[in-house]
């Protein structure tokens, strides 16, 4: 059951569910479910959009409409509130960030509208579900690789980080610290963002392994910026001495499992984008008239290497 | 007039560079008197009244106001000390009213601390009537023409209630009737005690009004003279450091064949232009010719249309519908840019330099090939030896004073800026060349070398046709002269037989008996 | 002597035939003179020309549901307002930045620094509102003030100087706050800002949106001073002729100085509102903010070759952005075809413009 | 007549003392003539000397490893010069423009939209490389072209134009591209581009990355374009006074028109190396890049008013960033930091700049 489907219920105190109004559920209606995105510039969430647009084409009288905030809370906030203008059914919410976010979302909430939290929690507790994955535990398994699987020996291993701020970044940076203190031989021996994003891994690889060649491990938050890491060290002719992980395992052809599968990285560690279980639990909410929803839901994160690559990209709904 | 001086300068020195501008030069204004300042193109002139004027605050050599030595930190301190100045180039804002530029940095306020914009209009009015001029201060100063940009500056400067003002070049845009109004406004102020520079390249206007004239010469001072009374050729011999005769045996234009060859033909040329801009005067009807070899002269008064005749001969003019015919060298010709004129061989000199020609921070070798590019290159690739020659050939030939021509044309003075104009026009070789008021702001003797230029450049058969606001020089210069009114030809007068009081008539709409005036 | 120039049937100001208007005082009447006049001040209100065709538009494109159009919804309309006041209060300090012929890259930075500082202070350092509030404006002033005196003494561009001070507020935001967005919590306990901080978050009668109100307020009063003062005069002057306005005596620098100083004044007016609206600060927030002011000041018609433009248009251009923003979303338009609209809008707004500028 | 004003010892143009000069021709010699053009010289190469500083304080902060200075190993030259590689060939093409007078906001994205291109004609509609490139060169080309016709014939401020075509073409990569970085792999298979393609990531000799050579092929040609071609002349006089030079017969409209065409064509290629580089086309790719290249261009002594500033300076400009990235990262430095010190070289390049203006 490593499957990053598998729903581990947690129903937390405030479970007396949603206050969804129920007159408006049913089946045989049509829905306008809101998708409120943080930034469809990011690959991940570009991902767990179509997750959601592709399982709600499977549910009869389902409309998603999505909304990209660009990487901006005011922006965000706006396109929820425009989403209540519209007097959608139901919202998905991705939120760029958690404070933000929750005023509006609550705004939302209190108006009876059904709100799926996805990836990042907002505060307080109005909304009905948060079904997202847990960056610290991520990053807390990717580190018991790299203690027991990777380097077991020790080893000298360079973080490459997200985007300065992002919490994420926080927490994978945390996780991974967590998870190699089980081994005290390995070191982190330098550690520079490169804001999520490929080039710039690429670049301030370059950098670091100029001052390190001994290295013997890159981590990086991401998928993309392994991979730019991976492209660094090959060019000073070092991509066979060190090994590589990400994070993400995107089913996608420029996402990390296919990096794994074609030797780049070592490994990755899937973060679920949870855009299909929203649509499940959605459905459950607008067309079963379900009241009894998991009020959250932390979905697993999948260990992909060599062995199971080919077969978590299927799984997981890669084409 | 007192004999206490208000300035005085003493040992001013000023260099830009390796460029000596004032070498030592002692200068003092009384109070009221009209002190002239005479000089060649770059002897210093405006050098020196930027330094009195607080523009210049590096200099060398001591500034006195009433007998005190002062050092000005900006404009705004020489101001104060009642020094006011209307200076060579127009410096106005064009996206402000004409009142909001006349108060500029003086606003009158209200008491809450605002624009008290009904003490504002009032001022304004009041200063542009003590100078005649009939504008609304209302208006946007963009709008204008040069002629009455030039009247607010000095507008702007009368406004001052100063005790210097200081005038450089201050007619220069301006036509007869402006500057007759304006000698009377210096009249009115020298009654009042004002003491007045006074700078011009024009000698009859020095003549009139000036109590005392300083030479310059290199930066120095070459003499201090009473223009009244001293003889005229003097006076430029200490200009120009030789004899004055050397310079003035520019030959009448020379007699060519009575018949020549026509070269342009206009016939019945008007515009509608697709935006009417006002205060434009687009040619309406205007029919004359000008032969090979001819010199044509365009007179009229400011506005007349003689700067948009031209810039529509050269394709530059409003967009629109043009209709009647232009054949040159017998061919059709309706040119729909610069560029497609100047590929039928007209040259075009236009009126305002700094803003339509030179780029003044570009070397003057560069400035002068910039229209023969496509010939002085082969397959787009510039051949560095034939435009060397070629630069060479023509800062010789029109004697362009410069360090080198690698020296950015800003640093040139003003007369060979023109000049430099000049040259690049001619490299391309053109049959005719349409100048507009070429010799602005130009010495006399640079003046008398552009005249001796024209006269060579016709003799060799090209065409010219030369719009100018001075009525000795379209006399001196052309064979023909054509007076515009309101952008259609007034009378097409040979200028052989025709007097200045002619050519104002027919510009002005007066008829004249037994001359051909339409 | 007679104008003639002047059309027939209008007021003119009496000519002067000789010396001495003294008292002759002209009346000053707020009429179009002549056509010319008559065509730029329709043109003046082009931009609020644009402004109610696209406001038709939008009410005609807009979702209904159940016969009530969603857009015109009072509830939408302040969403509107309140979703462009950061962006319309930075355009405000913009268009004195862009009338003095230079540009503030920096804007969106300091109101992420802004924010961090408004947060950090109630939050972490247990300032009061309003301590909390004049530190932040001080620093923003501040900040704005050193990047107009790089402009005007040491005559760098403000381009230049603006791209790195964004780089630099950027920096110290992320330093300040330590990376991540400083959540403000409301109470009187410690580690909490004072309750009345929410305020921005509320709306007058449950309509108007706070944010709004300021917006229109700080608009109002721009357009106030651009109208009336002297300095105005000396922003419009040193835009259209830095070399005419300093031989005039207008203290260049000083304006200078000042106007930069408003833009991040204003910069960090919008900061606090962001901080409020948002319960939080975030040192990432207010990227590419400053490229959405420099579009509404443009579109409002002012030239960035400065010395040429007005207030209003300002407001209209960003109420314009607004309501075009709002109604894409509202029809749910793909976000990527809203680029390319929004693309294609900004150039047909500066088209128009020019078109204006051809004419007038 | 002896002109006085002349320092001596130099060559004059003799000047006329009587009529009739022809034949008197005066010399123009190419050798430095004097204090002052001495200066002018020494001050020309102002942004290498800078590039020079900042080389050798690199060495002296530089990691070492086992009495081995990190920074100058081969390799890390070669990678600096890589990583500035396409930066760089995006601020060959804004050099142009900005010598123009103009300013360039999409390369950007006109480089994100390259990649996608690139990545998605090879991969999924299975073109060869050619082809390919030749398409994606085409439309970089013709978007630019679009961009300078629009600030040419409508007159339009191309800071608004670009600012615009930054969105169009962010947009249409995104749709291109589905939202997604398309991978490239390398193959005879169906969804693969050739092999040959891959060579954007090899280096010659194993020591100088192909982009790196790619980018001072380009740089030196350009060089050598903006030195000895009346089209450089054209821009020169163009971005200096543009009446003047439409009066003296410059093409205005064709120039500018090919201007932003060389810049696209340019931010084409930067795009096919970016998805070579990164074996990747990415929508979202190149974001901010063209403020980078203003700095590089700024920081090499182009003036952002047009019409003075040579391709050299840029080119330097472009190499001292690389290096100020890469020891700051070689020393490990706080990115927030970092931020801060780039901001401060930028303002202290500018006023380098301003210095040497004033001095000249
Ligand atoms: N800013 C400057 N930089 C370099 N050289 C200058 C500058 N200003 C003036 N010069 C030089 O100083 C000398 C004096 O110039 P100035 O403008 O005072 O002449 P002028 O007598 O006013 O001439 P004109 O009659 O043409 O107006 C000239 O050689 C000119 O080239
Ligand atoms: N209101 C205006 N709008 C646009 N251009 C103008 C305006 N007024 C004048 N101009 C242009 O400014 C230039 C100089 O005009 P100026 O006042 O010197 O007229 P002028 O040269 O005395 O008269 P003429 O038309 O006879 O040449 C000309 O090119 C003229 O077309
Ligand atoms: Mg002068
Ligand atoms: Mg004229």
């Amino acid at each position: 059951a490593t499957s990053a489907c598998s729903v581990e219920k947690q129903s937390d105190g405030a479970g007396s569910g949603s206050a969804a109004s129920s007159e408006n559920c049913g089946s045989g209606k049509d829905f306008l479910i809101g998708m409120s995105q943080a930034n469809n510039a990011e690959p991940y969430r570009q991902v767990m959009n179509n997750d959601i647009e592709t399982a709600a084409k499977a549910v009869p009288g389902f409309t998603v409409e999505v909304a990209d905030a660009a990487q901006d809370n005011s922006k965000q906030v706006a396109d929820v509130e425009n989403f209540l203008t519209q007097k959608i059914n139901l919202l998905i919410i991705s939120p760029n960030e958690a404070k933000p976010l929750t005023a509006v979302v609550k705004k939302a909430y209190d108006q009876g509208i059904p709100v799926i939290v996805l990836d990042r929690k907002v505060e307080g507790d109005a909304y009905t579900a948060f079904i997202g994955g847990d960056n610290v535990a991520i990053g807390r398994a990717a580190g018991e690789f790299y203690a027991k699987t990777l380097l077991p020996d020790g080893g000298k291993v360079i973080e490459i980080a997200g985007l300065p701020g992002a919490t994420p970044a926080a927490e994978r940076a945390q996780g991974f610290r967590e998870g190699i203190k089980s081994n005290p031989k390995i070191e982190i021996i330098a550690s520079q963002p490169a804001d999520w994003l490929r080039d710039k891994g690429q670049t301030v690889a370059d950098a670091l392994l100029k001052a390190h060649p001994d290295v013997n491990a890159i981590y990086a938050h991401n998928d993309p910026m392994a991979e730019g890491a991976y492209l660094a060290a090959k060019s000073a002719g070092l991509e066979t001495k060190i090994k590589f992980t990400g994070i993400d395992a995107l089913p996608v052809p420029s996402g990390g499992i296919k990096a794994v599968q074609e030797g780049r990285l070592a490994a990755t560690f899937q973060y679920a984008t949870g855009g299909r279980e929203a649509v499940d639990l959605a459905k459950k909410i607008l067309v079963d008239c379900s009241k009894d929803v998991p009020r959250s839901t932390t979905l697993d994160t999948m260990q992909v290497t060599a062995e199971n690559a080919a077969e978590a990209y299927t799984k997981l709904g890669g084409v | 007039m007192s004999d206490e001086a208000v300035v005085t300068m003493t040992g001013v020195a000023k260099r830009f560079g390796g460029v000596v501008a004032l070498a030592g030069v002692d200068f003092s204004v009384r109070a009221g008197e009209v002190h002239a300042l005479l000089g060649e193109n770059g002897a210093g002139k405006s050098t020196l009244i930027n330094v009195l004027s607080g523009v210049i605050t590096d200099y060398e050599g001591t500034v006195a106001v009433d007998g005190s030595p002062v050092r000005f930190a900006g404009p705004a301190a020489a101001q104060a000390a009642g020094i006011a100045t209307i200076h060579q180039e127009l410096d106005l804002v064009p996206g402000l009213s004409v009142a909001e530029n006349l108060v500029l940095g003086r606003e009158p306020r209200t008491r809450l601390r605002t624009v008290d914009r009904r003490a504002m209009l009032r001022t304004a009015r009041e200063q542009l009537g003590r100078l005649g001029a009939d504008l609304d201060p209302r208006r946007l100063l963009g709008s204008l023409r040069v002629g009455e940009q030039q009247l607010v500056e000095i507008a702007k400067a009368l406004l001052l209630d100063a005790r210097v003002l200081i005038m450089d070049e201050p007619t220069a845009a301006l036509a007869d009737a402006e500057v007759r109004r304006l000698f009377a406004t210096i009249a009115g102020l020298r009654r009042e005690g004002v003491g007045v520079v006074y700078i011009s390249h024009r000698m009859e206007e020095i003549e009139q009004i000036a109590d005392r004239a300083t030479v310059l010469r290199n930066g120095s001072v070459a003499g201090t003279v009473r223009p009244g009374e001293t003889d005229r050729g003097r006076i430029i011999s200490l200009m120009v450091g030789r004899s004055a005769e050397s310079l003035f045996d520019v030959a009448a234009a020379p007699d060519g064949p009575a018949d020549r060859e026509p070269l342009l033909e206009v016939d019945a040329l008007s515009v509608r232009p697709k935006t009417v801009r006002p205060g434009r005067s687009e040619p309406t009807g205007v029919t004359l010719t000008v032969g090979a070899g001819e010199i044509v002269g365009l007179a009229g008064l400011m506005g007349a249309g003689r700067t948009e005749l031209l810039e529509t001969l050269f394709g530059a003019g409003s967009p629109g519908r043009r209709s009647g015919t232009v054949r040159l060298g017998g061919q059709p010709y309706a040119p729909r840019n610069p560029r497609a004129a100047l590929r039928s061989g007209v040259g075009f000199v236009p009126e305002d330099r700094r803003r339509s020609a030179l780029v003044l921070a570009h070397p003057t070798g560069r400035s002068i090939a910039l229209a023969a590019l496509g010939s002085l290159s082969t397959l787009g690739v510039v051949r560095r030896g034939r435009e060397r020659a070629a630069v060479r050939g023509k800062m010789a030939e029109l004697a362009i004073k410069a360090a080198s021509a690698a020296a950015p044309v800003g640093s040139l003075s003003g007369g060979n800026q023109q000049k430099v104009i000049f040259a690049r026009q001619l490299l391309v070789r053109p049959r005719l060349l349409l100048l507009d008021e070429p010799t602005r702001g130009v010495d006399i003797g640079a003046k008398a070398e552009i005249y001796r230029l024209l006269h060579r450049l016709a003799a060799d058969g090209m065409g010219i046709l030369l719009a100018s606001s001075e009525l000795p020089e379209l006399l001196g210069v052309c064979d023909r002269v054509v007076v515009l009114r309101r952008g259609a030809v007034a009378a097409d007068l040979t200028a052989a037989d025709s007097t200045a009081e002619d050519i104002l008539a027919a510009a002005m709409g007066v008829a004249v008996a037994g001359k051909d005036s339409r | 002597m007679t104008d003639t120039r002047t059309p027939p049937g209008e007021e003119v100001a009496p000519a002067a035939g000789t010396v001495g208007l003294r008292g002759t005082a002209a009346r000053w009447v707020h009429r179009p003179r002549s056509r010319r006049e008559l065509l730029d001040r329709l043109f003046a209100v082009q931009s609020l020309f644009a402004l109610v065709v696209v406001f038709v538009v939008a009410i005609a494109v807009s979702p209904r549901r159940g016969g009530e159009i969603l857009f015109l919804d009072g509830g939408n309309l302040g969403n509107i307002v309140r979703a462009v006041s950061e962006i319309g209060i930075i355009a405000v300090g913009m268009t004195f930045v862009i009338l003095l012929g230079g540009i503030d890259l920096s804007v969106g930075a300091i109101l992420g620094l802004s924010a961090v500082g408004t947060a950090t202070l109630m939050v972490d350092s247990g300032y009061g509102i309003l301590p909390a509030v004049v530190v932040v404006l001080a620093i923003g002033l501040l900040f704005g003030a050193l990047q107009g005196y790089a402009t005007a003494r040491l005559g760098i561009q403000s381009f230049i100087v603006t791209l790195a001070g964004l780089q630099v507020a950027r920096g110290l935001a992320r330093i300040w706050s330590g990376g991540l967005g400083i959540p403000i919590a409301y109470g009187d306990g410690p580690k909490e800002a004072p309750p009345a901080f929410e305020f921005l978050n509320g709306s007058i009668n449950g309509v108007v949106p706070v944010p709004a109100v300021l917006f229109i307020a700080i608009g109002v009063a721009a357009i106030v001073v651009l109208r009336t003062t002297a300095f105005a005069r000396h922003v419009y002057a040193i835009g259209g002729n830095e070399k005419a306005a300093k031989l005039s005596g207008v203290p260049v620098t000083r304006v200078k100085v000042a106007v930069f100083a408003i833009a991040g004044l204003l910069a960090a007016v919008a900061g606090i509102i962001h901080a409020g609206q948002l319960n939080q600060g975030s040192p990432n927030d207010g990227a590419g903010y400053e490229l959405d002011a420099i579009a509404a000041v443009v579109i409002g018609g002012t030239s960035l070759a400065g010395g040429s433009g007005s207030m209003g248009g300002t407001l209209a251009g960003a109420l314009l952005l607004g309501i075009l923003n709002n109604i894409l979303a509202l029809n749910n338009i793909d976000a990527n075809v809203q680029l390319l609209i929004k693309g294609l809008v900004i150039v047909a707004a500066a088209a128009l413009q020019k078109l204006r500028n051809t004419v007038a």
